[in-house]
């Protein structure tokens, strides 16, 4: 490399000499120049990069206003601009704007933007009804448990934060610093703008298709983790009156060695309910006991997929009015 | 007194070539040794590494070719029927699965080969083919028993 | 093994946040024309700008269009996808129809795909529903009870009859129509 | 039937010999027997039933039988059971005047007993000297072998 | 022969494989014992005991009972909803996909349909649940199998350099090709209505394959 | 990775362990049969990169069946490395110093010739006879089919069949039995 930092000087260098002596209306740049300059540039940015990155709002080619308007059109929503525009505004960006009219002098400084506070509140039920009334349309046969950490990992900090990312919500935020909390509360801010614009239907699909969809082909057990799977399975075959479960080893490979498999199969009453595979007896049993478990529940991965064209005017709509 | 206009007809050849080198040394970078430094090394190095992606964007499609073909006789085998048979009688009935997806069915979901698997066994048992052999009464798929129990 | 993918990323086919399974939203968030105005080589731009952009920005409101005059630069266009990608490429010389084929080319991209090596043609998270093939799919538990090394079991099984074995079975046909001859004869 | 089974086994002894007709009924087979009784042996010929006349085949009456040309089996040298019959107990070969062999069978035979023989399979019928174990045989006539009735080539 | 003949030269005009197959299996009933002996074996004068065929032949009474049976289950089964997911082997543009619902796949190449358009495949070789599957004899019947894809994106793919060099002939050809292609979401896969016993033998040759 | 997806792995590409009894088997022929389970490519996940093979316990190597006089005609070559030092060993001469070696070198060379190949072979188990030890014959749960019938010595043949043998030729009227 130092080879190459040699040559740079000596024609940075040689070009400056050449340069004085040329006529000075003659504006050429020498044919060797660009392509050097051209990587000395892409460098000092490679350089440059780990500084703070630059807010898109910063650019000249910005326009606020309409960005705001291509984000509603782009999720296919109509929203009334002015509350879309109030979602975006947090509190504490109306606390740092009073603060800095404050150093400037004004003594009482009068901000005509609202912050989201009560969209965000609207949103945040809004989503936890919408999002419990699909599960439990969805997987009717699944306990309460279930369907609660299915909620809690939807609406969780995180998914939110990401499925807001995606949206592109973080050039438009206003607010002092741009964390997962505060991308998850634009989330709800706009569900709870989206409500108020346009009304139960479209709130619903919208939370359909962007929240309820982060369940695409994901596996539920990962999500909901059963304890102690093979105590669960013997008390859900007592409530359901089913023979108790017992195990029997079906298959084995190589028991005497590290790599051993083994294939168990849980029986009630004559009836395979569940087969399971481990490195070890143990381990197979619990596997075999998860898979009945989901195939009770009616969760087993391949359970019927989930319907993301189901509309609100279906019979579980009454009893999202009922807690709406 | 300094004739100045000559000097901007001279040809300067330098340092434009050390550009054009730029581009193949680009594509040398994660070479071993002096192909990754040394020019007359690099190019024709370059060269024979085009030529192989080239060639090998060909011969990938013929080795999965190849590796489903194992996969699918290795499968049909466990049912006693050969390739050759499996494929001519699953044509003769008129399924025009190819080997891919043959392939894809013997690894991710077994009742459907195996239906496929004595679909073509017994068609290649009238038809006269040769490759059937006897299968022990072990082969198959354990629990179909309590398939469509309803 | 070479390491040429340090210089050339491969992957997956991946559809950013589901993209396509509720409501399927266009991912181009923005796009800025620069331009120069009286230079030649942005004549095609110039042109596309008075003629189609206009019905562009209708035809999708869900991207922003800015643009960016330019004196004395080469006509380019960036677009900014949602997923943070930022794509630029330069147009000179490009007529109005090769100007157009080249946004909608980046209308329709969900990020910049000109550096991504795909290595497969499909992505599925459920690749298996009836359970992948293991070594216990064809085996029956009755196999369990055998212990091995089985005479029975070792014994190949599609071997043509042997000579034996047929004389044998020629005896038997003939022991039996015997006994049916006495049986007959005695009632 | 029985009286039909001696005639033609009568006649087929006739035939290759052209002796004059015998005067008794022949019973069978003669043996030499050798009896102790408490101080003098006896050594006398016993013509007796042939052992092997109620486990005849019915299509191996006739003069001429041979496995292949009649029945259609394809002998082997495997099929030890088959090829013991062909042979004396010290385990040389029947000739043909008394196998009722075409020549072409015979001579197939005869090689299919030595394929036996060397393989090992037939120990039991050889000469009084033998080791009767073919594991213990010399070097590496001891080890296993089989043959290819392809190689036989007439 | 002249039989065999007959067939083949009606084959190109009706195009449809059915004919051929059952010519053939018509044909082929006739040389039932020789199924495990080469041609060049001459039979011996008396056969000894045939070898038993490798499966017992059932009566085709038997078989169709069987087959009433199975389909009866299957249809119950997708009545009652409980046939959970499914997967399907679609052909598309040449290459055949094993797809789910919620799937993504790529087909290379120009492709007319372009982003949001929802699509209905048509051409399913094979569908399947955890508990049966269809296969299509080559294609399962439309109004029996709907798929739905919606197209997600359509780009071109990364540079790929065809480079020909010719060695000692100065011959070096490099170009570059970015070819187009279209990345599907499948939506889903549902089977609607029933299997039909009748429908197995009734082969309209007016489908187009 | 829930353990539902680790177990279900680690199921399909556990490894079975098979049994092979060699008795007056070709060891070429037997080769290729156990080449195929060895390598693995009797599995539909079959890649040559995914070492799917499964191990081989090889039984009664010693009784191994050569046709014709393969045993002197066969050589087995080896080269010390040293001047001098090639030698040429016949089958027999071999199969006495080491019974598993015959079976050994034929499953060898049946093997594609790759880096892999030493690596497979560790998964070949040899025993000249039927004592295996009890920890391996534990491990073994599937058993390989022969390629050849066992032909049966006639001192073996137990009574009965050889009583009602069906006789195919008859002595002789007046023959004399010795």
């Amino acid at each position: 490399m130092s080879f190459y930092f040699k040559t740079s000087r000596l024609l940075v260098s040689r070009c400056n000499s050449i340069a004085l002596q040329v006529p000075k209306n003659v504006r050429n740049i020498k044919r060797w120049v660009a392509p050097t300059l051209r990587e000395l540039n892409k460098r000092s940015k490679n350089v440059s990069s780990n500084e703070e990155i630059q807010k898109r709002s910063t650019f000249i080619e910005w326009n606020y206003n309409s960005e705001v308007f291509a984000f509603g059109k782009r999720l296919q929503e109509n929203f009334n601009l002015v509350t879309l525009q109030r979602a975006f505004v947090h509190s504490s960006f109306i606390t740092q704007e009073e603060n800095r009219q404050k150093q400037l002098g004004i003594e009482n400084p009068e901000i005509m933007l609202q912050d989201n506070d009560s969209l965000i509140t609207a949103g945040q039920r809004l989503l936890f009804d919408y999002v419990t009334a699909f599960l439990e349309h969805s997987l009717p046969k699944v306990p309460d448990e279930g369907i609660r950490a299915f909620t809690t990992y939807l609406t969780s900090i995180s998914n939110l934060a990401v499925i807001s990312k995606n949206l592109g919500t973080f050039d438009l935020i206003l607010s002092d610093n741009i964390d997962d909390l505060t991308l998850a509360n634009t989330l709800l801010a706009l569900i709870g703008a989206l409500h108020e614009s346009s009304g139960d239907e479209k709130t619903y699909l919208f939370v359909r298709d962007f929240i309820c969809t982060q369940l695409n082909q994901k596996d539920l057990y990962e999500i909901w983790e059963i304890s102690s799977p093979f105590e669960s399975l013997r008390s859900y075959c007592l409530q359901n009156k089913l023979a108790v479960p017992e195990c029997r080893i079906i298959g084995e490979t190589a028991k005497n060695t590290v790599l051993s498999a083994f294939h168990v199969g849980i029986y009630s009453k004559k009836i395979l309910i569940g087969q399971g595979f481990g490195e070890d007896v143990e381990t197979a049993i619990q596997t075999a006991s998860i898979k009945a478990l989901r195939k009770f529940y009616g969760i087993s991965d391949n359970m019927r997929p989930f319907d993301f064209r189901i509309k609100l005017e279906n019979k579980y709509s009454e009893k999202v009015k009922l807690n709406g | 007194m300094v004739f100045t206009s000559a000097a901007l007809f001279v040809r300067a050849r330098g340092p434009d070539e050390f550009w054009r080198k730029r581009r193949v040394f680009k594509l040398a970078a994660h070479f071993h040794g002096r192909p990754r430094n040394v020019y007359t090394f690099a190019v024709r190095a370059v060269h024979r590494a085009l030529v192989y992606a080239t060639k090998g964007r060909k011969l990938k499609k013929l080795d999965m070719a190849e590796l489903w073909k194992t996969r699918v006789s290795a499968s049909a085998e466990q049912y006693g029927v050969s390739f050759d048979a499996f494929k001519n009688s699953l044509l003769k009935s008129n399924i025009l699965l190819n080997k891919k997806m043959l392939a894809d069915l013997a690894i991710w979901e077994p009742r459907s080969f195996e239906a496929l698997a004595q679909l073509s066994r017994e068609r290649a048992v009238v038809e006269g083919m040769p490759g059937i052999q006897e299968r022990s009464v072990m082969n198959q798929v354990y629990g179909l028993k309590n398939l469509l129990k309803k | 093994m070479s390491n040429s993918h340090l210089f050339l990323k491969s992957g997956f086919p991946r559809a950013p946040l589901q993209n396509g399974v509720g409501r399927y939203i266009c991912q181009l968030q923005r796009i800025t024309l620069k331009f120069c105005k009286n230079n030649g080589s942005s004549r095609g731009m110039r042109e596309f700008i008075e003629k189609q952009l206009i019905d562009f920005a209708k035809e999708n409101p869900g991207t922003v269009v800015y643009v960016k005059p330019r004196r004395h630069r080469t006509p380019v266009i960036v677009a900014e996808y949602l997923n943070g990608d930022r794509e630029w490429h330069n147009c000179r010389n490009l007529s109005k129809e090769e100007i157009t084929q080249w946004i909608t080319l980046m209308k329709t991209q969900n990020g910049s795909s000109s550096s991504l090596r795909l290595r497969k043609m499909w992505h599925t998270d459920m690749p298996s529903i009836q359970g992948p093939w293991t070594p216990f799919t064809l085996k029956n538990p009755a196999s369990n009870l055998v212990i091995f090394p089985n005479e029975e079991l070792s014994k190949p099984l599609d071997v043509e009859k042997s000579a034996t074995e047929k004389l044998i079975e020629l005896f038997r046909e003939q022991r039996l129509s015997e006994g049916k001859l006495e049986e007959n004869r005695g009632n | 039937m029985s009286i039909l089974r001696i005639v033609n086994a009568f006649n087929r002894s006739l035939v290759p010999h052209q002796r004059t007709v015998a005067t008794s009924a022949v019973l069978g087979v003669k043996q030499i027997e050798v009896q102790k009784q408490d101080d003098t042996v006896v050594i006398q010929a016993v013509t007796s039933e042939s052992p092997r006349q109620a486990l005849l085949l019915k299509e191996a009456c006739q003069p001429k039988f041979c496995p292949e040309c009649s029945l259609g089996l394809d002998v082997k040298h495997t099929d030890v059971l088959i090829l013991s019959q062909y042979v004396r107990n010290d385990g040389c070969m029947l000739p043909r005047r008394i196998t009722g062999l075409c020549k072409r069978q015979q001579k197939k035979m005869g090689t299919l007993v030595t394929m036996a023989q060397k393989a090992g399979l037939m120990p039991n019928l050889g000469p009084s000297s033998s080791k009767k174990d073919p594991k213990q045989r010399f070097g590496w006539r001891k080890y296993n072998k089989y043959y290819y009735e392809s190689s036989i080539k007439y | 022969m002249s039989f065999l003949l007959k067939n083949i030269v009606n084959l190109p005009r009706s195009g449809s494989i059915n004919q051929l197959t059952s010519s053939f299996r018509c044909l082929s009933l006739t040389s039932q014992l020789s199924t495990r002996h080469n041609l060049n074996y001459k039979p011996p004068k008396i056969i000894a005991k045939p070898i038993t065929p490798i499966i017992p032949q059932r009566s085709p009474s038997e078989d169709l009972k069987a087959c009433d049976n199975i389909i009866s289950k299957v249809n119950n089964v997708i009545s009652e909803k409980e046939e959970g997911r499914l997967f399907a082997v679609i052909h598309l543009c040449g290459k055949q996909f094993k797809v789910t619902s919620g799937d993504i796949i790529l087909v290379e190449g120009y492709w007319p349909p372009t982003i949001g358009d929802e699509v209905r495949l048509e051409k399913v070789l094979l569908v399947g649940g955890n508990d049966f599957t269809l296969i299509g004899r080559p294609i399962v019947d439309k109004n029996l199998v709907n798929v739905q894809a919606t197209i997600i994106e359509k780009t071109l793919t990364h540079t790929k350099t065809h480079f020909k060099k010719k060695r000692r002939k100065q011959y070096m050809r490099i170009n570059f090709q970015r070819s187009p292609n279209t990345m599907i979401r499948i939506n889903s896969i549902d089977i609607s209505g029933q299997i039909q016993a009748n429908s197995l033998e009734k082969d309209d040759s007016t489908k187009i394959y | 990775m829930s353990i539902l997806k680790r177990t279900q792995q680690w199921a399909t590409f556990a490894r079975t362990w098979h049994i092979y009894d060699c008795t007056w088997q070709n060891p070429f022929d037997s080769a290729k049969v156990v080449k195929n389970h060895l390598m693995g490519l009797h599995k539909p996940i079959y890649h040559p990169m995914n070492d799917c093979g499964d191990h081989v316990v090889l039984i009664n190597t010693g009784e191994i069946a050569l046709p014709g006089d393969e045993w002197i005609k066969r050589v087995y070559f080896h080269h010390t490395g040293y001047p001098g030092g090639a030698s040429w060993t016949l089958a027999w001469q071999l199969h006495e110093k080491d019974p598993t070696m015959v079976m050994k070198k034929a499953v060898y060379a049946a093997m594609k010739g790759n880096l892999q190949r030493r690596h497979t072979m560790q998964r070949l188990h040899l025993f000249p006879d039927d004592k295996v030890p009890e920890e391996i014959l534990g491990n073994v749960t599937s058993q390989i089919k022969q390629t050849r019938v066992v032909p049966k010595r006639l001192d073996h043949i137990d009574k009965e069949t050889l009583e009602n043998f069906p006789a195919i030729m008859d002595y002789p009227k007046d023959y004399v039995l010795r």
